[in-house]
């Protein structure tokens, strides 16, 4: 008997597998390489890993005009994908620049022979869920989707929980009676545990969902490719088929999961907080544009027929998580929740320009996954160089001063926060702009108000931070500096590398707001691949 | 087909998916959490193979397999998490992992 | 011609910017001399402007704009002046008297260590009213009207240090400001209609009737403000806070006669509005009396002066009101010599006497400053209208105009005249008889002190001698019945109404009745105030009216000035503090608070947040079957 | 140089500017003299546009496009108009004052300081240039960024009330303003505001009167503003004040009444009853203010009403009222702030109880403040004068009645000025005022004299604006046909 | 006829053997989830496991069944039980703990999510998921199976490797922190 194999455009899979390579020997690292070299070698692995799959994602999007499936119609080849990874890329060559100094329990041991534990490792699943979220991006059929899903997702899962400490004191059911931002005592290792925790099992509850969502699509339509779902729900006139919309709607739950929308959030602020503050800014801008990339395309190519339904339900749960996420985030103190309660509402305006389910809506969705990539990046970046300075949790309280002590990281962290806020510094304000009019041509009025009015509050905040950062006296500081850098002689943290991730994150904010043109034009070859 | 249409089996999944979700609602002990969790899949994986049987083709049954091999990554990280909580002599009560809220 | 206008009017604006742009880097001394050589060659620029309109004969007038000053859709107004007969006049007046009260100051100001801030702000002064008067248009003289309102303001509270000057300074001016308003509001009106404010081409024809009667009583009311008559009277006597010379220049001689000016120069409109125009002499005649009434009591020597000047331009009033503009206008010029006089007479009593104002404290003064008492009963006699002084040429034709009208009102015009003779009469030899005959009181001994041994320094007294000569042989310009250059002049610019164009017959006996009631006034005041045979009449009511003013203050206080600054402070505790300024942090708390309660959701409780993503599955797949 | 590029470097130079003083590390000394030279050169370059605006020729000038984004019909359009050209002009004078101030008071951390500050000429100006309405609003909102900073960092001792306040307030009309925005563009097909057109949807027209109310602002929308000029550094007040104000009217005048011409009429009593409620509402306020900002910051309230009034009267004499009372309440409310910051220093406190008698020795501090509060009230003969004369003889052919308030307002206005020259300048000397307390200094002098010089220039003649501020005879008209 | 008699004698065990299965799926998937010692829940488990292979069976699905045994029950549930064992029993009994809406919240979602997609299969049941049934023989063998692997779904298959190289690479870095030398 003989086999038949599938053809297998290695080209087209180039992406991830140049990271998934680069993931195999960064893992060889971990034992083949001496100690003293390991982090440096790791690192470096993961850097050409990211730049050599960037390299290669713009060229399959330079050479993928018209988008096809490959593989047996298991992952597209097509701009979108393409577009998607080169932006996952970018993040992930920016987090392992952050990463380099990437010091296991916030540095807050003196011990140079833990500094390094698992630091090969760390690079080798960051690589690893880069490449999950490479394939997930391209997912041509729900199996793919589901396992690429799982496979980023179980790498991020260990990531938040890589930084555990389990020398430190066991204070796990103490807290109850501790204010948030008396937690600076506990151990924040244990913090990184339960991040994992959390997220692995709320994150295992979603991919239920969504597989037993995906088990009901496929019962409705018996295929799982998405075109062929497509394809099956119009010559069968499916479109209100009871399979088909339970099936949808768990699918969009388990995927709201994923991009962080209300009311599938929860998790989300203490897994952010929790999480290395690596991981956090790697999670926070990569998973939201491989979630949202994925949605739009799972939608509008297997959904086409039920997009009243859809766009109706991502609309609402835009509307809520804009509400949730605002608001919640006006009482914080930590930074990173607020910044990860940002990136709730962030994830409702992105939903606004999937829900409107058009051409427009796709290129808003797209061109708004730039800037707002950058700046959550660029954002926990600068939170984890302030965390590496002070050996706590970084909350408004102790920000003060940082602006005029770190001029650059403050003057970006200013600019972020304003970008956020959707202030015309840097492309959020372009990004805005864009979803709203998608909603507005949508015919939407009412989410176009629902989104200035979620900005307006959401204004509070974002200042808060910036005040917190120049307008507190440094006096106020109540935390010594410290933390490994004073311990270990005086040498200042190697902090170029970070400075040139947030740079980069910085830039790329700053020249979307001007090469808008550009961006849209790559969105709209990027949204060619859609039937719309 | 033999015995009862695809539909029953598509209902008895159903049902061992609700079961699975309440017993990670109401469950506090992580290792029951992640069996619990382990129901969930396999209800996915029965609603599979049930409409793979019914529509005659091979994608659910595949699909079934990929999902055992996920669930077992899952339970290996999930265990592995409880070793890590167990060697900081912290309690597998999900109850008191809440040091992180608000 | 025009060359003449532009000088008179820039020469005070020059001296102004050149003391300022001095500043302490001249002597005091040289600040004086700037300015008063500047309103000397703006008196010189207003001569060579009178006698080249002079040899023009028959001519209107002449208009010379520089440019455009402001411009609006197919409205303009250019910064444009018009010599005619009417401003010639004023020009000379204020200029000339303006000149020697300049000079006055020189000697009056000396020893104040803001001389050089006296001097630029007089000299602006001179400028503003020449603006006034020479404007070519309404909106010109609107500027003028404002710049003598704030010039006024600034030397009414010249002593800035006091804070009864700095009060009367702000009433001064916001009395003015709102006459300054109702001009303004006329001249929108005028705008609106005739798109124009100049005062050629049809200046103010073609308005409705309500219209020309809005704008005609719009003009009163700034004219009323500015010349003190009631009922926006109450500033003036407030305004001999300044020092005496201003008091003089603006608050006798030029600034508060501006009204009668503004009268004449709209007359076209006025005369459209006839019964506006009646109220406007009506005004006139209620002012002449209560300002006299009130003089009566006024124990001020500048006050006693300053009620007297109200109740003159009542007089003015009352003949312009009528349509006798030249006579008003004629008393304008009369007046400015003799009540300027008046007050610099008395700022030489007040100089000697070390800023003592009060009459009561003056008796004897006369035998201690012989040239001062001469010249101020030379004055004193012009003001009552004694024949010869020039008051009498003057007052006489006016009163003899109200009664060339024949009407009801007329006569009533008339009586008022006649009576507020008796008045001046009366006020005015209070005065002199208080201050100036017997022996000096040991008051005045105590503080009395020459200046190198005469009674000022010559600047002071050559301008006091100039104007005491004025008072004098002035009125002989013109005595109506038999011989009127004054009014020939006027008569392109201002003809006199023919119903108020007495006969001979009507000027001889108001002639002789006003004088009788002047003598009269003199010698119940000789009778009183003299040798004291009759008592002052006990009338507590009465006299304390009358030492209040009728009330005026107390009225506009509790009417207008309390009224509003409650509103405005209840709109401040009621209004801005807890709605405007409140309701957004009250929003924003409320949205900190949704905020908390968000929060709460958020309880750290794994199970409760896959509580909500199953929560959320359910309420999709549950939207989804309903909607589908 | 092209012409046209001037309107884009009066934009990008000050921009440039701040980025250049981020990055270079220059002393405290180094830093203001290089920010006040930027300054400086963008009013050189003002001049010459100024000397190069043809006054004779209907439409647009010095014209500069480019597409933005090219699917929604955006582009980065930058122009001007008469009006405009006056308001940037009015911007590049006042910031370079202001940013003079900031030098001569030595503010410290100089570098982000003077940056923001050319940050906000840069913005602003933008705002003024503006073609397209995505760009307007991305300056509109721009300007907030430096000033939130400004106030945050260097105001007074609750500025950090002040300026949340003002930033939430300012920025909820402002993005209702792009909810109008969107739907306008996408209805219309394009942002452009030269090229697009009109629209009656009174819901839009609404959507960004809202915005500019509160900027301008209009009573009862000025909840910010106290604090906000309170609390903020005194020459940060006079931006505020003088130009950011300014830009809300402008708003009202370039887009609102423009491309909204039936929501105009229908709406057109409700906005004038809103200006004149601002303008007795901020009189009677300002007379009841008891220190010095105070009493300034509710007459700016009076006098956005008042050119509110202007512009809403529809009239050739308002049209061109608003637009001179724009420029010469711009250039008061700058110095009077700025002489509120100099007396400030001098005293420590801005409390009418605690000053008075300042005129006895400083000569040139009286003169000003004098001059300035009488040019303020509107004496007559002055350039406010001639704006205010204007703008109600404008409303007047409107109605009578407005006209009326308008003068009684003028009443007011007399009242709170003399009141604050009087509290400041004469009387007995204030507690807190000091015999060594010096006269303005030649810096300060520097400063706000040729802000004096330009309003007694404009006194001498307004027509120099108020007649070449709109193409032809009849600005009413020019509006009518949107400007072309 | 006999093939007949002979299928529904077939059908009537096949029922049989299903209902059987159902209840002990069902049976033990509530034992899972109400035991108070894990140790307990983890076998039942087991039973649970099982139970679905049996139905995988009924199913055609033989491989997947036999995998089923393989992978679950040998290897995970293993798994558990050396976890469990290596934690010590902790007992912990169901319905406690948590905000007091948690339980109502708990039966209420999961009950409603339970309802939703029986309903949603209940209508469906009269429509298109009535089928004959008839499948080829090769249908759920190995043979065919890996042949559907590797043709139609050989990306998911080794996306399968990955994933569980991942997860093994996790549970080291997890479970193996080295020990602190100072």
């Amino acid at each position: 008997m003989t086999l038949h194999t599938t053809h297998v455009d290695w080209f087209g899979l180039g992406p991830v597998f140049v990271l998934i390579g680069a993931s195999f020997v960064a893992l060889l690292c971990a034992v083949l390489v001496p100690r003293a070299v390991r982090r440096l070698a790791s690192a470096t692995i993961a850097g050409a890993g990211f730049t050599a799959a960037l390299v290669l994602a713009v060229w399959l999007y330079v050479d993928s005009a018209n988008g096809h499936t490959i593989v047996s119609g298991a992952f597209y080849r097509d701009r979108w994908t393409a577009l998607g990874q080169v932006i996952l890329c970018a993040i992930g060559l920016a987090t392992t620049l952050l990463g380099v100094e990437h010091i296991p329990g916030w540095g807050r041991s003196s011990d140079p022979g833990r500094r390094d534990d698992h630091i090969a490792e760390f690079f080798a699943l960051l690589l690893a869920s880069g490449a999950g979220m490479a394939f997930f991006v391209g997912a041509a059929n729900l199996m793919v989707l589901f396992l690429s899903l799982e496979w980023f997702s179980i790498a991020l899962y260990v990531m938040c929980a890589i930084d555990y400490d389990p020398f430190a004191a066991s204070v796990g059911g103490k807290a109850a009676d501790a204010r948030p931002e008396d937690r600076d005592a506990f151990g924040v290792a244990g913090g990184s545990l339960e991040a994992g925790l959390k997220y692995l099992i709320v994150g295992s509850f979603g991919a239920g969902t969504l597989l037993f969502g995906s088990a009901l699509v496929y019962g409705a339509a018996g295929t799982v490719s998405f075109d062929g779902i497509a394809r099956a729900v119009a010559s069968q006139g499916l479109t209100g088929d009871t399979f088909l919309v339970t099936g949808i709607a768990l699918i969009v739950a388990g995927l709201g999961f994923k991009m962080s929308a209300a009311p599938f959030h929860m998790w989300t602020p203490d897994v952010y907080e929790g999480a290395p503050t690596t991981v956090t800014a790697w999670m926070s801008s990569a998973t939201k544009v491989a979630a949202l990339l994925l949605a739009f395309r799972l939608m509008t190519t297997a959904f086409p027929h039920d997009e009243h339904l859809w766009s109706w339900a991502f609309a609402i749960v835009a509307t809520v998580s804009l509400a949730i996420g605002n608001f919640a985030a006006l009482v914080q103190r930590n930074v990173k929740r607020i910044l990860a309660y940002s990136s709730i509402s962030h994830a409702g305006f992105m939903l606004i320009g999937l829900s409107a389910g058009s051409a427009l809506g796709g290129r808003a969705l797209m061109y708004y996954l730039v800037p707002y990539s950058a700046m959550a990046f660029g954002s926990f970046a600068i939170v984890a160089a302030r965390e590496r300075e002070l050996g706590v949790p970084v909350t408004l309280e102790n920000l003060a001063g940082f602006g005029w002590e770190r001029p650059f990281l403050g003057v970006a962290m200013w600019f972020f926060m304003f970008g956020f806020a959707g202030l015309p510094l840097g492309g959020g304000f372009v990004g805005k702009f864009y979803v709203l009019a998608a909603a507005y041509r949508h015919g939407w009025v009412w989410l176009v108000i629902v989104g200035v009015l979620a900005t307006l509050v959401s204004l509070y905040y974002y200042l808060g931070i910036v005040r917190a950062m120049y307008m507190r006296p440094s006096a106020e500081l109540q935390v010594q500096p410290g933390g490994s850098v004073a311990v270990s002689g005086g040498a200042p943290a190697k902090e170029e590398l970070l400075h040139v991730a947030v740079g980069a994150a910085f830039v790329v904010s700053l020249g979307s707001l001007f090469a808008v043109q550009p961006l849209i034009e790559l969105a709209r070859h990027a949204a060619r691949a859609f039937p719309l | 087909m033999l015995g009862p249409d695809v539909a029953w089996y598509v209902a008895v999944a159903a049902v061992l998916f609700g079961i699975g979700a309440l017993g990670v609602l109401i469950r506090r002990n992580t290792l029951v959490v992640l069996l619990s969790l382990e129901l969930m899949l396999n209800a996915g994986n029965l609603a599979l193979i049930a409409l793979s049987r019914h529509w005659h083709n091979g994608s659910g049954q595949i699909f079934a397999l990929a999902v055992m091999a996920v669930a077992a990554s899952e339970v290996c990280v999930g265990l592995g998490l409880v070793v890590a909580l167990n060697r900081r002599r912290l309690s597998l009560d999900v109850d008191t992992l809440s040091e992180l809220r608000g | 011609m025009t060359g003449g206008a532009w000088l008179c009017l820039l020469a005070p604006l020059g001296g102004t910017s050149l003391i300022t742009l001095c500043g302490t880097r001249i002597p005091r001394v040289a600040a004086a001399w700037i300015a008063t050589t500047s309103v000397f060659v703006a008196f010189g620029g207003a001569v060579w402007a009178f006698v080249s309109l002079r040899s023009q004969n028959g001519h209107r007038g002449e208009f010379t704009t520089a440019w455009t000053w402001l411009e609006s859709g197919n409205f303009h107004a250019g910064l444009q002046l018009f010599v005619d007969p009417l401003s010639t006049v004023m020009m000379l007046i204020v200029s000339g008297v303006g000149g020697l009260i300049v000079l006055y100051s020189i000697g009056y100001m000396d020893g104040d260590d803001e001389e050089r801030r006296y001097f630029a702000y007089i000299s602006f002064f001179v400028f503003s009213m020449l603006l006034l008067v020479e404007g070519g248009n309404l909106l010109l003289l609107l500027a003028g009207w404002g710049l003598v309102g704030l010039s006024s303001y600034l030397l009414i509270g010249f002593w800035h240090e006091r804070p009864s000057a700095v009060e009367a300074a702000k009433k001064a001016f916001v009395m003015n400001a709102f006459g300054d308003a109702t001009m303004a509001l006329a001249f929108f009106i005028l705008i609106a209609h005739t798109h124009s404010l100049s005062f050629v081409s049809g200046f103010g024809v073609g308005l409705s009737p309500t219209a020309v009667n809005l704008v005609a009583l719009g003009l009163l009311g700034g004219a009323a403000a500015k010349s003190a008559q009631i009922p926006l009277q109450t500033w003036l006597p407030d305004a001999m806070e300044g020092p005496t010379p201003v008091s003089a220049l603006i608050h006798a001689a030029t600034m508060v006669t501006a009204g009668v000016y503004l009268i004449a120069r709209t007359h076209f409109i006025f005369e459209q509005a006839r019964t506006v125009e009646l109220i406007a002499a009506g005004t006139g005649a209620l002012t002449l009396l209560v300002a006299g009434l009130i003089a009566l009591v006024q124990v001020d020597i500048k006050r006693v002066i300053a009620y007297s000047t109200m109740s003159q331009i009542g007089y003015m009033f009352l003949g312009a009101g009528v349509g006798a503009y030249s006579s008003g206008m004629f008393h304008l010029m009369t007046h400015a010599f003799f009540k300027a006089l008046l007050f610099m007479t008395a700022g030489l009593a007040i100089h000697a006497l070390a800023g003592e104002q009060d009459i009561r404290n003056m008796r004897g003064l006369g035998r201690l400053m012989p040239f001062t008492k001469w010249c101020f009963l030379a004055g004193a006699l012009a003001l009552v209208g004694i024949p010869p002084f020039s008051g009498f040429f003057s007052k006489d034709s006016i009163v003899a105009s109200t009664a060339a009208l024949g009407t009801w009102y007329g006569w009533i015009f008339w009586v008022c005249g006649i009576a507020g003779a008796f008045l001046t009469g009366l006020y005015t030899f209070r005065l002199w008889f208080l201050v100036f005959p017997g022996e000096p009181s040991p008051f005045v001994r105590e503080h009395h002190h020459k200046h190198h041994g005469r009674e000022g320094a010559w600047t002071m007294l050559v301008p006091v001698g100039v104007l005491a000569v004025l008072a004098t042989v002035g009125g002989w310009l013109q005595w109506s019945p038999q011989w009127h250059p004054f009014s020939d002049w006027l008569e392109p610019a201002a003809r006199t109404l023919a119903v108020a164009a007495p006969t001979n017959t009507q000027e001889y006996y108001t002639s002789v009745a006003t004088v009788l009631a002047g003598l009269a006034g003199i010698a119940v005041a000789w009778a009183i105030y003299s040798e004291r045979k009759l008592a002052i009449p006990a009338a507590p009511f009465w006299r304390r009216t009358l030492e209040h003013k009728f009330w005026f203050d107390e009225l506009y206080d509790a009417v207008f000035y309390k009224p509003t600054a409650a509103f405005a402070a209840a709109l401040r505790r009621e209004f801005e503090e807890p709605v405007v300024l409140q309701t957004g942090p009250d929003l924003g708390r409320t949205t900190l608070e949704t905020g908390g309660f968000v929060r709460r959701i958020q309880t750290g409780l794994l199970r409760t947040y896959v509580l909500f993503l199953a929560a959320g599955a359910a309420g999709v797949v549950l939207a989804f079957l309903i909607a589908k | 140089m092209n012409a046209s590029s001037l309107t884009s470097i009066l934009i990008w130079l000050p921009i440039a500017g701040a980025i250049l003083i981020w990055i270079l590390p220059l002393s405290r000394y180094a830093t203001g003299s290089l920010a006040l030279l930027f300054s400086l050169a963008e009013v050189g370059f003002w001049i010459e546009q100024a000397a190069r605006f043809d006054f004779t020729r209907s439409g647009l000038q010095m014209e500069e496009r480019a597409t933005w984004f090219g699917d929604l019909h955006v582009s980065y359009h930058v122009g001007v108009y008469g009006f405009s050209m006056w308001l940037v002009g009015l911007t590049v004078v006042a910031m370079a004052a202001c940013t003079g101030y900031g030098f001569w008071v030595g503010r410290d951390r100089s570098r982000a300081y003077f940056g923001l500050m050319l940050l906000l000429t840069g913005a602003t100006v933008g705002v003024f240039v503006a073609q397209d309405l995505l760009v307007f609003y991305a300056f509109f909102e721009a300007m907030l960024i430096p000033l939130y900073v400004l106030i945050g960092v260097w105001g007074g001792a609750r500025r950090m009330e002040a300026t949340i306040k003002f930033v939430i307030y300012t920025m909820a009309g402002s993005l209702l303003m792009l909810a109008a925005i969107i739907a306008y563009g996408l209805k219309s097909g394009t942002f452009d505001l030269v090229n697009g057109p009109t629209s009656a949807s009174r819901w839009l027209f609404l959507g960004f009167m809202l915005a500019f109310v509160i900027k301008a602002p209009l009573f009862p929308f000025h909840g910010w503003l106290p604090d906000a000029y309170r609390e903020a550094p005194p020459e940060v007040s006079a931006v505020l004040s003088g130009v950011i104000a300014k830009a809300g009217l402008y708003g009202m005048l370039r887009i609102a009444i423009a491309k909204f011409p039936d929501p105009t009429s229908f709406y057109r009593t409700a906005v004038l009853a809103l200006a004149a409620a601002a303008l007795v509402y901020g009189s009677l306020l300002a007379f009841r203010s008891t220190d010095f900002r105070g009493v300034v910051a509710y007459s700016s309230l009076a006098q956005s009403g008042l050119i509110a009034l202007g512009l809403f009267a529809g009239t050739d004499l308002g049209f061109d009222g608003a637009v001179l009372q724009m420029v010469a309440h711009g250039l008061i409310s700058t110095s009077l702030f700025l002489i509120a910051g100099a007396v400030e220093r001098r005293t420590t406190t801005g409390e009418f109880r605690f000053l008075g008698g300042m005129a006895r020795g400083r000569p040139a501090l009286a003169t000003l403040l004098m001059t300035l509060g009488v040019i303020s009230l509107a004496v007559p003969g002055s350039a406010s004068f001639a704006g205010e004369f204007l703008i109600l003889a404008g409303v007047f052919q409107r109605a009578w009645w407005w006209s009326a308030i308008g003068a009684g307002a003028i009443v007011l206005a007399a009242m709170y000025m003399l009141r604050l020259i009087s509290a400041v300048l004469h009387e007995a000397r204030g507690s807190t005022v000091a015999d060594e307390a010096l006269d303005l200094r030649p810096g300060e002098l520097a400063l706000v004299v040729p802000l004096v010089a330009g309003l007694l220039f404009l006194s001498a003649w307004p027509a120099g604006i108020s007649h070449h501020s709109f193409f032809g005879q009849s600005p009413a008209a020019s509006v009518r046909s949107q400007f072309k | 006829m006999s093939t007949l008699v002979a299928a529904s004698a077939g059908n009537v065990l096949v029922w049989i053997v299903w209902v059987v299965a159902v209840f002990s799926c069902l049976g033990s998937g509530i034992a899972v989830i109400t035991f108070s010692n894990p140790f307990y829940s983890a076998l039942a488990l087991i039973g649970n496991l099982g139970s679905l292979a049996v139905m995988y069976l009924l199913l055609s699905a033989e491989f997947v069944a036999a995998a089923q045994v393989l992978v679950y029950a040998g290897a995970v549930v293993v798994m558990f039980l050396f976890v469990i064992a290596y934690v010590g029993p902790r007992r912990e009994t169901p319905w406690s703990g948590g905000p007091s809406w948690q339980t109502v919240g708990a039966v209420g979602a999961a009950g409603a999510l339970l309802v939703e997609i029986v309903v949603a299969v209940g209508m469906q049941a009269n429509g298109s998921l009535h089928s004959d049934g008839r499948v080829g023989a090769a249908f759920g063998t190995p043979a065919w199976v890996g042949r559907v692997f590797l043709i139609d779904h050989l990306l998911a298959f080794e996306i399968t490797s990955v994933v569980l190289l991942i997860a093994a690479v996790g549970g080291v870095i997890l479970g193996s922190h080295t020990r602190r030398t100072a």
